[in-house]
């Protein structure tokens, strides 16, 4: 099977892509498009011409992990067509074979994984705040360094049940919900992607010196600024 | 601008949206940062509006925020989805209610998918026996939680204490809506008013006495782009969009933003900060920032319970100029106390951003 | 006695049929909705190639069929199959029994309103093809103020999906440029823009329109689908494409923006043909019984179509249509 | 000021209201037939040196009227004319070409 049969077996790429016109909508409004060098309407075109050799270049490039997934071609596009769809199927295939630790952008899906299913398996939630580090949260403001500094009393203050029992806000999920939660991770394949993705990152990581601790922090924070256009 | 044009584009848009018996799911974003939003859904709807929100402490989060940054399979987040149906069905109830914009987003997008390709329902329904041994029914009905406010918006006009219009001029407040894109920009006939002209929070603004003003930007995204912001080294993207959204909002002067996404508050919020902070510029008035509610936040003010209750203490951008302007009463020495007026210490203030 | 036949609708294909039909020793019967002859022609201003007036035109055609029976502010009511021919009951109570019908029901403008990307009918300085026609014709709209920018869109309608119509309406690319010129000729200072996919300017001298646009009249010419406007403070719009041929968004402020709405089936025609079941084609026009070799007939015996009833027409393939109806309905009673 | 780790992103959105077309304006005034340029991308098609050096006159054109700066791609050019033995609406484009190095060498 080949990159472009492998595309098609994805439901987000069969609901994404009919058929381009170039018309330029998505890109357009595409907020990627505007700050990054990126364009929506030509990573389609590329594909819809079904080039392999173009296509697994796209998947080693920076290109497709600029767009936001905000879906607001979605609505553009006069031939029902969904280009974020079609990124979200290009990037699935760029981790299943490892081409995502070809580029700076890609590298990115490393810490991505570390965090979120980190945080979905062990608390039930996306985002939580033992995870919500100031030192890389600055953004945040003084405001929310002094909530993380008082965590359990400002959110009791304002009414949450934080790490409490029964419902309410940022309850603590229990252990058996977050078993469930890893079987489902077993059973539909995020276990082998985060598995995966760990792999390559390794070996990546050796590649370039350091362990996967350092490689972690340095994907994190490394803008090389190739992003846009000088 | 011809209001009339967007009434007739509201009225092709009224979704249906039942009037009772609900399962409530949560908002990991929200839990975070407003936890005060949703701690007063609930309140408002169940003690306010006397409505079954149901809610069961076994859900979790819909996986929505993993997906969108590309980390879990789209079974994965499917399996998800399905066993909060599971939970749903076995709790007895049918209309699902969300907070989460990324969710409500998931859950339609999982439902069309299904739609589509019956094949793949039906491999998410095995997923789903071999890992949790649960079934489901599919929701008949799936509203955000800001679909429900907007139903009851009127309810809620009828029992406020304050009106959105500022108490020594009499005029009405200007504010303007920001829409979650995941909310109507992918399926727009599930969103109040379609994906151009929303009106689930316009309709609140103007029930409530506030009027609603448009910018050429109101549609743009408020630049979350998942790991455009999860990753530091992206944030340059996130930032300059809000910012985009601001420099095209500023002639208008708004006195406040409201906003019915999980993260678009925070980012409309926090990036004003930064804004400040690294250009020197604030959009608001007297080098104050333009505050950003939550659709519930601002149901509770002017329902009149105490701002700080509510969680407006975490916001970054103050919110007491606005409050003075309505004239809502607090004490802002309450401010950062805790439960019993225990001292929890306070914020440092930003340098070039007037905070209190 | 000279045979009836029925002619539906009153724009330029039922006129020119009306005036053949006359000529070959039949008697027309003019059914017309509004209360005046020449459909969507006789509200333009000027036709292209070689901008003639449209009411001169309208006018012209009118006076050739004296002798026709028209029957304005009138309605089919129903259309029934008889044994040999059909009978037509009309609004206004008159039941007409005749061997052949002719559907000239032409087309809708499609409504601007449903691309509400685009503002029309919400922001002020938004309007289209027709609106800016009639303001060349009658000087009189307020969104027209010495305008020191303007954009027109193309593909309004047409060739998108989500506007549930497919199909490219044919004269919109040359009747942007005709109207970006006779714009430019009344503004000089104007900056004026053309937002297109692409430049389908197939007929006679359409080519040199763009050109002379080009060339004489400095119009510039983006390539990129509009994909919103927003109103901006000052009460102009901002618009927002993709200059596709740098791969770059791009925006610009403008006074005034005209949208070319595209041509859609009629939905008169629809009801029509309802009435004799008479097929829809997948483009939402009604279905000639060959789409290469027999456009003027349908799959019903006696009943004929001319004009964009079938699908997007220009005025002189029209025109023609309407002579070959005209012929086919003499043949096939001659028959 | 803070160093929050990263800066905002630029954007590259093409204003119109703000580009300057002076330098177009001057080569049509002296070689009017650039304003015919359809971009059928003949020229770039045609070009020798384009597959080496990325010279296209096409965008050269494209980016005079966007206000962007030519030189480094006009540079690209070997004045070899087979541009204007394809162009289908007969501009001279190697003159044109000499033009528009002659107006920036002003």
């Amino acid at each position: 099977m080949n990159l472009y049969e492998e595309l098609c077996k994805d439901y987000r790429f069969r609901e994404g892509l009919h058929t381009c016109i170039n018309c330029g909508t998505c890109t357009a409004i595409c907020p990627a498009a505007e700050f990054y060098r990126y364009d929506p309407r030509r990573i389609v075109d590329i594909v819809q011409r079904k080039n392999e050799d173009e296509i697994e270049a796209l998947l080693k490039s920076d290109t497709i992990w600029y767009c936001g997934e905000c879906m607001s071609c979605s609505t553009r596009c006069p031939r029902t067509n969904t280009p974020g769809l079609v990124i979200m199927a290009l990037r699935a295939m760029s981790i299943r074979h490892g081409f995502f630790t070809a580029s700076e952008k890609g590298r990115q899906v490393y810490p991505l994984t570390k965090l979120l299913t980190g945080n979905i398996l062990n608390y039930g939630y996306c985002v939580y705040p033992e995870t919500f580090k100031w030192e890389d949260h600055q953004e945040s403001g003084p405001v929310f360094k002094w909530h993380l500094e008082h965590l359990k009393d400002d959110f009791e203050r304002i009414g949450a049940n934080y790490q409490g029992t029964g419902p309410g806000v940022l309850r603590r999920i229990p252990q058996e919900d977050r078993d469930e939660l890893k079987a489902i991770f077993d059973e539909t394949g995020a276990t082998d992607q985060i598995n995966l993705v760990e792999r390559c990152s390794k070996a990546k990581a050796e590649e370039m010196g350091m362990t996967l601790e350092e490689y972690g922090k340095y994907t994190f924070e490394y803008n090389s600024g190739n992003d846009f256009d000088k | 601008m011809i209001y009339q044009g967007k009434q007739k584009i509201w009225a092709d848009y009224q979704k249906e949206i039942p009037d009772d018996h609900w399962y409530y799911v949560r908002s990991c974003i929200r839990q975070n940062f407003f936890p005060g939003s949703e701690k007063m859904f609930t309140k408002i709807t169940r003690d306010d509006l006397g409505l079954d929100m149901h809610e069961n402490a076994h859900h979790t989060t819909c996986g929505g925020i993993a997906y969108h940054c590309d980390t879990i399979p789209q079974e994965t987040v499917m399996t998800i989805v399905a066993r909060q149906f599971a939970l749903m069905t076995e709790a007895g109830y049918e209309n699902y209610c969300c907070s989460c914009i990324t969710s409500f987003g998931n859950y339609i997008e999982t439902l069309e998918s299904w739609h589509e390709f019956p094949e793949l329902e039906a491999r998410i329904r095995e997923h789903l026996w071999k890992s949790c041994k649960r079934e489901f029914n599919k929701p008949k009905y799936i509203a955000h939680t800001s679909d429900v406010i907007y139903k009851h918006r009127n309810e809620i006009a009828e029992k406020a204490k304050f009106r959105l219009v500022d108490k020594n001029t009499g005029e009405p407040l200007r504010g303007v809506e920001h829409i979650g894109c995941h909310y109507n920009k992918m399926f727009p006939s599930k969103g109040v008013g379609g994906a151009e002209y929303p009106y689930v929070l316009c309709g609140m603004i103007e029930s409530w006495g506030g009027q609603v003003i448009d910018y050429p930007e109101r549609r743009h995204c408020c630049g979350y782009g998942f790991r455009q912001y999860h990753i530091k080294a992206n944030r340059g993207y996130s930032f300059a969009n809000t910012h985009k959204k601001f420099e095209s909002m500023e002639p208008y002067h708004p006195d406040f933003i409201l906003t019915n996404c999980p993260g678009c508050p925070y980012f409309l919020d926090r990036w004003q900060y930064v804004t400040a902070e690294t250009e020197g510029k604030t959009y608001g008035r007297n080098g104050c920032g333009i505050p950003v509610f939550t659709y519930e936040e601002l149901a509770s003010l002017v329902l009149g319970y105490d701002p700080w209750d509510i969680g407006l203490q975490m916001h970054q951008v103050a919110v007491e100029p606005f409050l003075d302007r309505i004239g809502i009463e607090y004490d802002p020495g309450a401010k950062y106390l805790g439960v019993n007026k225990k001292d929890l210490g306070r914020p440092s203030l930003p340098e070039h951003m007037v905070c209190f | 006695m000279k045979e009836t036949v029925v002619i539906i609708g009153g724009g330029i294909a039922a006129i020119e049929a009306a005036r053949q039909l006359l000529s070959l020793g039949y008697s027309p019967l003019i059914v017309e909705r509004s209360n005046s002859l020449g459909g969507h022609v006789a509200q333009w201003h000027r036709l292209f190639p070689d901008m003639t007036p449209a009411q001169d035109l309208v006018r012209q055609m009118i006076s050739s069929i004296s002798q026709a029976e028209i029957c304005l502010g009138t309605e089919v009511a129903s259309l029934n199959r008889l044994k040999d021919g059909y009978s037509v009951v009309l609004s206004n109570g008159r039941n007409v029994v005749c061997r052949a019908v002719l559907i000239a029901t032409g087309f809708d403008l499609f409504d601007a309103r449903k691309k509400e990307e685009y503002g029309y009918g919400i922001y002020n300085q938004v309007m289209t093809n027709r609106d800016l026609e009639q303001w060349f014709n009658t000087g009189n709209d307020p969104r027209v103020r010495n305008p020191k920018s303007i954009g027109f869109v193309h593909c309004v309608g047409s060739r998108d999906l989500k506007a549930g119509n497919s199909q490219c309406s044919k004269v919109c690319c040359v009747t942007a440029i005709k109207q970006a010129i006779e714009m430019k000729e009344r503004f000089p200072a104007a900056q004026i823009y053309c937002f297109y996919m692409d430049l389908r300017l197939f007929g006679k001298k359409y080519e040199d329109f763009y050109i002379n646009a080009q060339k004489d009249f400095d119009i510039h010419f983006i390539r990129g689908r509009v994909s919103q406007v927003d109103e901006t403070i000052d009460g102009g719009v901002v618009v927002k494409a993709e200059d596709t041929l740098s791969g770059k968004p791009l925006k610009v402020s403008l006074d005034l923006l005209v949208l070319m709405s595209g041509m859609v089936c009629n939905a008169g025609s629809a009801s029509i043909a309802g009435m004799i079941r008479a097929d829809v084609d997948t483009d939402g026009f009604l279905r000639s019984k060959d789409n290469v070799y027999n456009i003027v007939e349908s799959n019903r015996p006696g009943i004929f179509f001319a004009g964009a009833c079938t699908g997007t027409k220009t005025v002189p393939e029209t025109i023609s249509e309407a002579r070959s109806a005209a012929l086919s309905i003499h043949n096939y009673l001659k028959g | 000021m803070i160093d929050f780790g990263f800066k905002k992103a630029k954007s590259s959105t093409v204003n119109l209201d703000e580009v300057d077309m002076r330098l177009y304006y001057a080569v049509a005034e002296i070689e009017p037939d650039i304003k015919r340029c359809m971009e059928c991308g003949s020229c770039t098609a045609a070009c020798t040196s384009g597959p080496f050096n990325g010279m296209s006159l096409r965008q050269v054109i494209h980016g005079l009227q966007r206000g962007t700066d030519v030189r480094p791609m006009i540079s690209g050019c070997m004045l070899c004319g087979k541009c204007s033995m394809v162009c289908p609406r007969g501009i001279n484009t190697r003159h044109l070409l000499l033009t528009i190095s002659r107006i920036y060498s002003k």
